[in-house]
Parts: structure tokens; sequence; C-alpha cells
């Protein structure tokens, strides 16, 4: 919508909107790569810079197939843009830049096919969001994909030491840890929803 | 299975015609599965989305029977067909009734609420220049208390003949319209909030007066250009 | 799916595969991000495992008949493209349909792209299995997920509703708690079932692991 | 001073007659609030307070012969996690609903990690968030204090049937008291710029849950178990003074718009929750540094939901969000060195 506010749509993509939390995208690795806090703000930062770029990217190509009138390839064109995109990326990164490469490298190929990226492209799309409010959404997506990530990795580490019931462990405790932090999170429902 | 791994030996890289040969295949193949899709699908499609229109547009509008589609922007008021893409346009619709004769104006309004975004559609009547109704397109408000926006009787009364009168240059309206604190309203461009449901009330508010802001001065000079309803739509009975 | 060496599976087996051993809600824990979002309601969750099974099916049917001819450098692209040819097409199917469940399931039809069960399904068991064998394990997979979905959306909405496909189950009276049809119930209904299978999974002897596999989208 | 940093640093204590011998002294401080409480809302609110407990200790029972774990009923805190849940509730909330809540605590806040000491989140505030988000109109439904039939009669939501949705109390409410608004003094802040004077949070006659009007009492509970050596005082003056700070602040930006520190102080369940739910031993961070940080980002949250959210209170919130924060704020906060007494600076 074009009437929400930078700052509205920074807050609400981050809290009010956790994409992992409440818009469930990014389940996988937030299940999967939450278990250590010291691999969980890598990930987060790769993920979020291949959620610019995939933001990016999908503006281009939104204001191509409309131009064109191709909207039946948009997705497909999506997918396969992203996906080349972050390979590019990786090499270049590969190439110019060895120690970034290190930190975030590993962590892009698995994130080319994570939801959070493609529902960034998708959900500006839906969204109808200029150029500004979309790099926005992305960088907040991001933000709050880490921001989920983070938290859930620290409580997942702590309860390693704890006598959690053979039933519980594993994917069923994340899912109810991810639960409890989006029951948390409901709290700033609303928040910046102005006067 | 008895049967090796279908991949290539290793050692044996494929050569680049084969690799762009058969991503020419495939590429064929899915674009004639897409393009027939998309044909097959347009008219029902198309359709579909009229119809849910319409009936939207309907029910805020009693007694319309045919509709169609504008945009207003500084240029003017064209055919939404025309105007698609007019720098900072407003899309709204303009209801006829049977005879033909203009029976209402139809936007769409949104504002953030509590949970996301609350989004209205509500019907403006130029000749008594108020907003006489309104229906929900989507919210995600919270159940028993944001949704009382559709089901709260004295919430809906409000919109019976809301006061969206413009000023003396046409430049924007005279009043804001406001949400004001249950039990409270004393002029006909304010808006009682649910008592316990302020935060969503509000949001209904803000996103009509945005919305109204921008579209009636756009409107009020081209009122005459929405004129009768295209030929198609004089079928339905 | 058959592992090297290992006796080969009947049909019926081949089936049964995702429907009950490998089913990828319960035990992969597969395909999360729109299992949670869309299973606020069962019809909304039986369509979408419908939709994803559709995909399954179509995609996992051109990949083994391709399976020969793709180039395995490329053969990743070749997938995507395939299975997001399908998505585009179920997204169209839908609309058609029906707008109002188009408008509920949302952005998460085109989210089906992303499902690691399909790219799962296409990479492990359609690149190496002729057609028949590739479509009855597909169907079982998507049957496996329909299920999954099923399960869900019906928890969440006789709790957060209390109907079931629409119809009230406990009278007009009836107190919905809303948290089942929030972000959190969608978290706490699908624990609760992996709970519920672990515990029966120990009761059973124990010799099973525990429904924990492999995450991914 | 060395009782209370050797019990919070551990959450695996061992030693259960220290935990048994605090949760009682917590149960007592707690007891005065319940008490006027029951005196403030009568029936009902002794009524909820009991079905609360009586579910928050069955459930504890239950899991624990789930688990084939001997009963941990006699360490107190179960008994702890149902008194604070009820003291959170609205005095009108359907029992049914209260037992919901009771069991929630219990099964997704505490039996679900291991039990006592391996919780992450506050087993009472998971309760009340899930009612929250589970019965939005029921929590926020509220009943005069003082009513004059309070002895004689149940508030009419107290005995819904299980699963039905309570009926409208609102004229009920209205007739029980006279100029009843229906409103909490939080609500009418917000929406009404209105500020209840601080004499109504004193008497007990603010339109609040059951135990969240009685400052005195809260302040007195937590002053025993600070004295006695059972609670970390920093916790509670960190929440409470960074609350006063972000308020003070505020009023100095706008004083027509926002509220002064005692207002924000005494509403709403800031109180009790400094005092009794963000003092969790095993859901705060174990250094001391940490401890302080946990404590003002406590009271900022709340002032943030409160000012700037959809919702009237954010307390309940604020302590979850800081609970989660925890494990952070151990990781990046230097340990208390071993053996280290209390007063050096980390």
């Amino acid at each position: 919508m074009a009437e929400a506010s930078l700052g509205q749509i920074f807050l609400a993509t981050v809290l009010t909107n956790n994409f992992v939390l409440a818009m469930f995208l990014g389940l996988c690795p937030f299940l999967g790569v939450s278990g250590k806090l010291n691999t969980a703000a890598p990930m987060g930062a790769a993920t979020t810079f291949v959620m610019l770029v995939a933001s990016l990217c999908a503006y281009g190509l939104n204001w191509l197939v409309t131009t064109f009138h191709l909207e039946f390839l948009r997705l497909i064109s999506y997918i396969v843009v992203i996906a080349s995109a972050v390979q590019l990326v990786e090499m270049v990164l590969k190439k110019y830049s060895p120690a970034l490469f290190r930190a975030l490298g590993i962590y892009l190929p698995l994130i080319t096919t994570n939801c959070a990226v493609l529902g960034v492209a998708l959900f500006q799309t839906a969204r109808d969001y200029s150029f500004l409010q979309a790099v926005v959404f992305a960088v907040g997506g991001g933000v709050g994909f880490t921001l989920a990530l983070v938290l859930m990795a620290g409580l997942r580490e702590r309860l390693h030491l704890a006598s959690v019931p053979d039933t519980v462990q594993g994917t069923a405790l994340a899912l109810m840890l991810a639960g409890l932090l989006s029951l948390a999170f409901m709290g700033f429902a609303g928040l910046g929803a102005g006067e | 299975m008895s049967q090796h791994p279908v991949s290539p030996p290793a050692g044996h890289a494929t050569s680049s015609a084969a690799m762009v040969r058969t991503l020419g295949v495939v590429a064929t193949v899915c674009g004639i599965l897409i393009v027939s899709a998309y044909q097959g699908t347009l008219e029902r499609v198309t359709a579909n989305k009229r119809i849910a229109l319409e009936r939207a547009v309907f029910r805020v509008i009693p007694g319309a029977a045919s509709m169609r589609e504008f945009v207003a922007s500084r240029a003017g008021v064209v055919p939404a067909a025309e105007g698609a893409g007019a720098e900072g346009g407003v899309r709204f619709y303009a209801a006829y009734d049977a005879a033909g004769q203009l029976k209402g104006i139809a936007a769409e309004a949104a504002a953030m609420g509590y949970a996301d975004l609350v989004r209205v559609l509500y019907a403006y009547d130029p000749r008594r220049q108020a907003i006489t109704g309104i229906g929900v397109v989507s919210h995600r408000e919270t159940p028993g208390i944001g949704d009382k926006i559709i089901t709260d009787a004295a919430f809906l009364t409000n919109f019976a003949a809301l006061d969206v009168r413009l000023n003396a240059d046409l430049s924007a309206l005279a009043n804001t319209v406001k949400t004001v604190k249950h039990g409270t309203r004393r002029h006909p461009w304010e808006i009682d909030a649910i008592s316990g449901a302020t935060v969503t009330s509000k949001a209904v508010g803000r996103g009509i007066n945005d919305s109204a802001q921008r579209l009636l001065p756009l409107l009020a000079p081209n009122l005459d250009k929405l004129g009768r309803p295209a030929g198609r739509q004089e079928a339905s009975p | 799916m058959a592992l090297p060496g290992q006796q080969e599976l009947t049909h019926l087996e081949e089936f049964m595969e995702g429907v009950w051993k490998q089913n990828p809600v319960f035990v992969m824990v597969l395909g999360m991000c729109p299992t949670l979002a869309v299973s606020v309601s069962a019809v909304n969750a039986l369509a979408m495992g419908l939709a994803t099974t559709f995909v399954l099916l179509g995609s996992t049917l051109l990949v083994s008949l391709m399976r020969k001819a793709v180039p395995k450098e490329v053969r990743i692209a070749t997938y995507i493209v395939i299975i997001a040819t399908f998505v585009t097409v179920v997204d169209y199917l839908i609309a058609a349909i029906s707008l109002e469940l188009y408008e509920a399931l949302g952005a998460f039809i085109q989210l089906i792209v992303v499902n690691c069960i399909i790219l799962g399904r296409a990479e492990a068991h359609a690149s190496k299995n002729p057609p028949l064998r590739a479509a009855t394990n597909a169907l079982g997979m998507g049957l496996g997920f329909c299920i999954g979905l099923f399960a869900l959306g019906a928890v969440r909405e006789i709790l957060g509703a209390g109907k079931l496909f629409g119809v009230a189950l406990f009278g007009p009276d009836f107190q919905p708690w809303v948290v089942m049809v929030l972000p959190p119930g969608g978290f706490f209904v699908l624990g609760g079932w992996l709970l519920l299978f672990n515990w029966l999974r120990r009761r059973q002897g124990g010799a099973l692991k525990p429904a924990e596999g492999h995450v991914h989208g | 001073m060395k009782a209370p940093i050797e019990l919070r640093s551990s959450p695996h204590v061992k030693r259960g007659v220290s935990v048994e011998r605090i949760m009682r002294n917590v149960v007592l401080a707690l007891l005065p609030i319940c008490a006027f409480a029951v005196w403030q809302y009568g029936l009902s609110a002794l009524a909820l307070i009991v079905t609360v407990t009586a579910t928050c200790l069955a459930t504890e029972r239950f899991f624990n012969w789930m688990a084939g774990r001997p009963g941990t009923l006699s360490d107190w805190s179960a008994a702890i996690t149902g008194l604070l849940l009820a003291l959170t509730l609205p005095p009108a909330f359907p029992l049914w609903m209260g037992a919901v809540a009771g069991f929630a605590a219990i099964a997704l806040g505490k039996a679900l990690f291991g039990g006592l000491g391996q919780n992450v989140f506050n087993p009472a505030l998971v309760g009340r968030a899930f009612v929250q988000a589970a019965f939005p109109v029921s929590i926020s439904t509220w009943v005069p204090a003082f009513a004059p039939g309070r002895f004689a009669e149940f508030i009419p939501t107290t005995f819904t049937l299980p699963l039905m949705a309570p009926p409208d109390i609102s004229a009920w409410a209205k007739g029980a008291l006279d100029g009843f608004t229906g409103a909490t003094p939080l609500a009418l802040w917000k929406f009404e710029n209105q500020v209840t004077p601080p004499d109504a949070f004193l008497s007990g006659a603010a339109t609040a849950s059951a135990g969240e009007t009685t400052a005195v009492l809260i302040l007195l509970g937590g002053l025993y178990l600070v004295a006695r050596r059972f609670m970390d005082w920093r916790i509670p003056v960190a929440v409470l003074g960074s609350a006063a700070l972000a308020a003070w602040a505020f009023q100095l930006w706008d004083p027509a718009r926002y509220p002064d520190p005692g207002f924000v102080l005494l509403s709403g369940g800031l109180m009790l929750g400094a005092a009794f739910m963000a003092t969790d031993m095993a859901t705060s961070p174990v250094t001391p540094l940490g401890v302080w940080i946990y404590g003002a980002l406590i009271g900022v949250v709340t002032v943030m939901i409160r000012y700037f959210g959809g919702l009237t209170e954010g307390v309940m919130y604020a302590i979850l969000l800081g609970n989660a924060l925890v494990p952070l704020i151990d990781q990046y906060t230097p340990p208390r060195v071993f053996g280290d007494v209390k007063g050096t600076k980390p």
C-alpha cells in the first residue's frame, strides 16, 4: 500500500509482522540453523543481504513484466533471476572479498530457496510497494529474521543444559519455543499505528 | 534397483550445446504450459474478479445495477483501462442504477490497524457530499474486538451520512474526518469509535480521511465525465 | 525412496512411504511455511495440500520423463523452472475456481515453489525412477502432506472458530480460542502434533528415532 | 549477603530445602495481596484464585506422573505460578478460562522444558499471554472493585459453561457500582486522555486485574522478600527505575500528552510484574550487569508498548521479551567471578 510510511513498514516487518514469528516465512533455516548462537548472527546477516538483492531484482523484474504484459512469467522469472543473482554475488564475493565470503558464503546457496527470500519478492509485489518501500521492507524483513533467529538460538543453547524431556526434544521443542516467542511478540501489535 | 543413477558418469562434462538444447526444450515445454494455463483461465479469472468487485460495490451502494472503473488524477478522470499508469492516480468505481443514472461512487481506503492494514470500501454520494456506507474489504484485527467494524450496527450508522464536504476552493475536505471517543460524536464528520476497539475504529477513520482527501478534490471538477454506464453492462437485469 | 542395494518397493509400499513412514509434515517436517500460514481452517489447509500435490505430481512426472536428457550441471535449474511452471499453472487454476480461496491463500500459493518437498522429491526420487513409480511416490507424498495439513487445519478451525469445514460444532455460544488462528497457535498445534507422534513412537518401543528430521522449507 | 547470590547463580538448584524455603516465603508474600483482592472483588475473585491455583497444581502433578518423576508439588513453585497468574487475571474471568490459563502456564511454560528451574519463560506470564491471545474479550472485561453485593453473589461470568462464551456483563457492572466505566486507568489515559489520580491506586478502587491495584501490599511483600534475601532487589529497582525515567523523559518532552511517572508506576501490572515476575530466578540473568540490563529493558519496553502500541498494557510482554533475551544477556555480559562478593562492581 502506498499509504504506509517507511518507518511503519520497517517497524511492522521487524516486530509486529515479524517474518518468522508472524508470517511463518523462513521457518526452514529458522528451525534448522537456530541451534547455535555463533552461526545465527552471520546467517541472519547473509539472509538480510540476499533479501535485499532479491527485492531489488524483483522490483526491476516486476516493472519489466508489467510493462510488457507478461505477468504470467513473474514467478518463474523471480525465482530464476534471484537464484542466479545470488550465485553471481557469491562468485563476486569469493573473488574480491574472501573474508566476507568466508563469513557469509557458506550460507548463500542455502538461502536461495528460503521462503523468506521469495516471500519478500512476492509480498512487495502484492502490496505494490514503491522502490524505497521495497528496500525498507527487505531490510526490515531481514532484520526481523535475524532477531528471531538470534533469540531462538540463545534459548536453544540454554535449553541444551536443561533436562528437557525426551519426547519434547528436537523439532517439537523448537516449534513450541517459536510459539512462545510469537506469543511474546504479540505485545508489539498495533505499534506504530499512530493516532 | 539394478539401474545406475542416471546422471552421466563423472569426468564426462556435458557439452554446452547439450545443456542449451535441454534448457531450450524445458523452456519451451514450460512456456507452452504456462501460456495455455494463462489463456485457459483468463476469462474465468477476469469474470471472477469482476463479479467479486461488483458484489462489493453494490453492497455499499444499494440499488446500483452496473459499474465502471475510473482513475482520477491531476490530468482528470479517465476510465481505468486508459489511465492505469497515471502518476498519483486514485482508482474508484462509479455505480449506476438500472436507468443508467449515477448512483454513487465507491473507493477503497486503507490504514494501519491493530495487526495489519484495515481495508474498507466506502460509498460516496456526490449530491449529498457525504459518505453513505462502508464495507470491509480485508482486515486481520482481533476476532471479537476489531471485527466489530463489520458487525457493530451502531458503528455502521456513523456512515449513514458522514459529511465529507469540500472547502470553498475544492482543494481539500472542509472538515477532517476523525474518529472520536465512543459516545462523543458531535459533528456529522466525526466517527463514533467502538468502545473497546478504538485502534481499529481509528484506522477506519484515518483510512477514509486519507482516501477522501486525495480522491474528492480530484473528482469534484470532473463529476460530469462519469456519464452513463458503458453499453455492456446494460444487459444486466 | 529406494536406496541403492535395497529391495525394490512395491507400488503400494512406494505410495505408503509418503503417507506414513516419511510423512512430510509429521516425520520430515518439510514445507512448513505454507503449512502453518494457511492452515487456519480445514478448507484452506486442504486446498493448499491439493495445490501442492498437483505441483508435486506434475513436476515429478515431467522430471522423470526427462531424467535421461537433463545434464547434471543444469539439473537443479531445470527442476526449478519446471516447478515454477506448475506453480504458476496452479495459481491461475485456483484463481479461476474460487477467488475467495485464492485471496485466502494469497502469496503462499506462489511460495509452493520453495517448498522443499517438491525439489527434494524431484532430486532424490523422480530423477532416478521411471514415471509410474515417481508418480506413485509423489501421490503418496502429496496425500501425506494433505493429511498433515488437514490435521493442523482441523484443530485450528475447531478450537479457533468452533467449526469444521464451516459447520458450527458447538452451537452459537461457543467461545472461540482466538489464539489458534493467530501465528502462535500455528506453532503450538504443529508442535503439539509432533509431541503426540513422538510420544506414540516412544510407547511403541522406542526403537524408532524421534520425529526429528531434516527441517527444510 | 551470601544467600541470594548463591541461589541465583545456578538454575539447577540441587538443594531442595532452599528452593522450598524461598518458594514458601514467596507464597507468604503473595497471600496478603490475594486476601486484598478477595476483599475488593468478593466471591468471584476467591473462586478464580482457587481454581487457577488448583489447575496449576493438578497440571504439575499430571506432567510429573507422565514423565515418571516424583511429585514436585511440595516445592510450592506451582502454587506460586497459580497465585500469580490468578492475580493478573480480571476478577470477572470465567473459571473455565482460568483453568485453561493455569494449564497453559504449567504445560507450555514449565513442563515442556523439564520442570522447575529449566523453564525459559515465566510460567504465570505464559499462561496469561496465552489466554490474552485466546480470549481477548473476556480478558479485557472489567468489574468495579468494592461493589456492594460482592460477597452475596458471584459475577455472572464466573460460572460460564466450559467452552462457551460468557454473557455480556457491561450492564450488570454498571448496576453493581454507580458511575463505573468499565475501562482501566491505562485505557482511560490512552484513549480518553484522562489520568487517574494516585489515591485510586492506593485505595484499590482503580479498575484492574485482581492483584494489580494494591501497590502498598506489593511493595511490602517485595520488601519482605528482599529483606529476607529471597529476592534480587536490583531487578525491581531496575524495572521501576527505568520505567519512571522513560516516563519522566516523555513528560518533559510533551507534558500535555504523557502522564507523570507516578501514574506509570502505579497503573496496570507494573508493580506486580517488577516485584514477582521479572524476579523469577530461573528466567532472569545470572550476571550482575546482566540483571541491570534486563530490568532496564523491561521497564523501557513496558513504557513503549503502553505509549505507542495498540495494547494498553505491556508489562507482561515486556517481561516475556526480557526472558527471551536472558540467554543473550548472559552471554554478552561479563560473568561473575566465582566467590565474588556483592558490592564489587563487575
